[in-house]
């Protein structure tokens, strides 16, 4: 009691401290210079119609790098501590019941759809809203649905270790080529800029974002693999 | 008039949110709750069309699409797990 | 006008699921408000004008976590019925 | 009566979802709740950032009609905190899947998820 | 052009009140399955009525709405059968009015040694 009462204080000094903060805050009138430079000279520098995607990809790629890095370090450490777990009974798998008829046909249907779904959202990440990050959660989704329908199928994980770090060199790869063929690491201007909106515009955008898209599709579904192997083990 | 129609749409589909959440709350069984959850995200697919409209933007429908997709794979995740065959 | 009808609901309904998530004795209940919470926050996320937000909150803020959450929580009642 | 528009909402929403889930990390015992109460603390924080970027009147950042191709300064929202969001939701699964293997581990070493049993390391 | 609109934006109407019957029996019905029933078929029917009336106000619009409307025809049926599945097999027990329970005939006979195979 004491205890929970000494967090309430604690609480109501945060809840004091957000109160001034809201009540101190103005909405913005218009945008802040940073923004505005994006705003202004993103279509021209840049190329992609989605200024998120400008911002997240080229202004500021070593965002994505760590993203991208620290992604990786998460499915490794997991998938270290998962293989920790030892495997006792293996007969128990049995009691696993068979997705009904319905759930399997229709992941049959859906799989490829969720498939191109999520290619599209990250070939067209300089477009449309999305880009590398979702599309591989939905990629990453896509096998989520397959084990479910099948909970005996097993994934491949030396594939898609292959395609995360191909994906991976790749991406550091066309970083590093900006620097020698354009002003800088993470440059897009390598390619022509093209026409503005087309699908083949912005420099190098949909080639960073399909790698991207990759890697983070095959590092989710690692992690995924991984916990549902577990599953089984025990 | 077009409009005002809409709003009234988007009203009622709110509605139905609440009386869906009044469900989550009484709702005796998990089950009932992940219908409710159900209901929830199929109006919201609704909703987000509708919002789409109001915006007068075409590219929030992706964001429907995504939105039916996930919230489907959570509901049969949850069956599949109180069906214990995870 | 409607966007302030909309984000009202939406804010009490994410409000009340939120205590859900803290207060239900049923952890899959639990888990499966926290759910809700993120998919209502990426419609909330869409009315704030930030579609690329809204996507990727409902495709790994709402899907993903929760799928996670279920197969560990799945494990460990394993556990817990064999110990 | 300014209170009353859709960012200060969203503003006044993230802000009771962050203390929310801090009072939940604080005084909960199960140690998934607690992980469920941070990914509520992160929401929040995300639900605030966005807003402080909106602005009214004005569109989502993607330029996709000619209309926003000109003078698109004085259309759009902000597109930074936005990108920064994109970034954090990212990173908050990568460290819930992470906190969440860490409990499993944690469970089958002691058999209990409860945090106060937890105390090896306390003096 | 106007009328067409005005037309859509009906049928956008009469899908949110699909959308509200559907909520409405989910709230009001006696069992969970009536619930099951209620809650996704109402509410199909309701979102598919809605994106018709939206591509009909917008017929450029309509390649995504196609989209999704056949994806809401995938996905819905499914997860209703796979949560009433569950929940049958978890053991949740029919209201007292309902007369028929298939499911749990078909289960018996699977179970007896000589049963027919499907």
């Amino acid at each position: 009691m004491l205890r929970n009462s000494l967090f309430l204080i604690v609480l109501a000094a945060f809840a004091v401290i957000a109160f001034t903060l809201v009540n101190a805050w103005h909405p913005a009138e218009s945008l802040s210079p940073v923004a505005e430079h994006y705003a202004t000279n993103g279509p021209t520098e840049v190329g992609a119609a989605n200024l998120v995607t400008a911002v997240v990809v080229t202004y500021r790629g070593f965002d994505t790098l760590g993203e991208v890095t620290i992604l990786f370090v998460t499915a490794a450490i997991i998938g270290f501590f998962l293989s920790l777990f030892h495997s006792e009974s293996p007969e128990q798998t049995d009691r696993l019941m068979p997705a009904s008829e319905i759930l399997s046909t229709a992941s049959k249907l859906l799989i490829p759809f969720m498939l191109v779904l999520g290619i599209y959202v990250f070939v067209n990440g300089h477009l449309t809203p999305g880009g590398g990050f979702q599309g591989g959660a939905i990629i990453a989704s896509a096998f989520v649905l397959l084990l479910l329908a099948d909970p005996l199928s097993k994934l491949n994980h030396r594939i898609i270790a292959m395609v995360e770090s191909v994906s991976g060199v790749a991406f550091v790869l066309i970083g590093l080529l900006g620097i020698f063929l354009a002003g800088g690491f993470l440059d897009n201007r390598i390619l022509d800029l093209g026409t503005f909106g087309a699908l083949l515009s912005a420099g190098v955008i949909p080639l960073l974002y399909i790698f991207i898209g990759l890697k983070v599709g095959s590092e989710l579904t690692n992690i995924i693999g991984h916990l549902q192997q577990t599953q089984k083990n025990r | 008039m077009v409009n005002t129609i809409l709003i009234i749409a988007a009203v009622v589909i709110l509605l139905s949110m609440l009386l869906s959440l009044f469900r989550f709350l009484k709702g005796p069984s998990t089950f009932d709750r992940i219908i409710s959850f159900d209901v929830m995200t199929i109006s919201s697919i609704g909703l987000i069309a509708l919002i789409a409209w109001f915006a007068n933007r075409i590219i929030y429908l992706d964001i429907a699409i995504v939105y039916g997709l996930l919230s489907f794979l959570g509901v049969i995740i949850i069956a599949k797990f109180l069906e214990k065959s995870l | 006008m409607i966007y302030l009808i909309i984000s009202i609901v939406l804010g009490i309904i994410i409000l009340i699921m939120a205590f859900i998530a803290l207060y239900h004795r049923n952890l899959k209940v639990a888990i499966l408000s926290a759910g809700v919470v993120s998919l209502f926050a990426s419609i909330l996320y869409l009315l704030l004008d930030a579609p690329d937000v809204a996507l990727t909150e409902a495709a790994i803020g709402s899907g993903l976590t929760t799928i996670i959450f279920f197969y560990v929580l799945n494990k460990i009642q394993r556990n817990d019925a064999e110990k | 009566m300014h209170w009353f528009s859709l960012e200060y909402i969203a503003m006044n929403l993230g802000f009771l979802l962050i203390l929310i889930g801090l009072w939940g990390i604080i005084t909960r015992k199960n140690i998934l709740r607690i992980i469920i109460s941070f990914s509520l603390f992160d929401t929040g924080t995300h639900i605030v950032i966005v807003a402080i970027g909106y602005i009214r009147n004005r569109t989502a950042p993607i330029l996709d009609t000619l209309a926003l191709q000109k003078d698109t300064a004085s259309k759009i929202v902000d597109p930074l905190p936005q990108a920064l969001v994109l970034t954090a939701i990212v990173i908050g699964l990568g460290v819930t899947a992470l906190l969440l293997v860490y409990a499993m581990k944690l469970f089958e070493t002691k058999k209990t998820l409860d945090i106060h049993r937890f105390n090896d390391l306390k003096w | 052009m106007e009328t067409l609109s005005i037309i859509g934006a009906c049928i956008t109407l009469i899908g949110s009140l699909f959308l509200f019957l559907g909520s409405l029996g989910l709230v009001r019905m006696p069992d969970l399955y009536n619930r099951i029933q209620s809650g996704t078929k109402a509410s199909t029917l309701g979102t598919l009525l809605t994106l018709f009336g939206i591509a009909l106000i917008y017929p450029n619009w309509s390649g995504k709405l196609v989209i999704l409307i056949v994806f809401v025809i995938i996905t819905n049926p499914v997860s209703s059968h796979v949560i009433s599945r569950a929940a049958h097999r978890s053991g949740i027990s029919l209201s007292k009015n309902s007369v028929q329970d298939d499911l749990s005939h078909d289960n018996q006979q699977q179970q007896e040694p000589n049963a027919i195979k499907p």
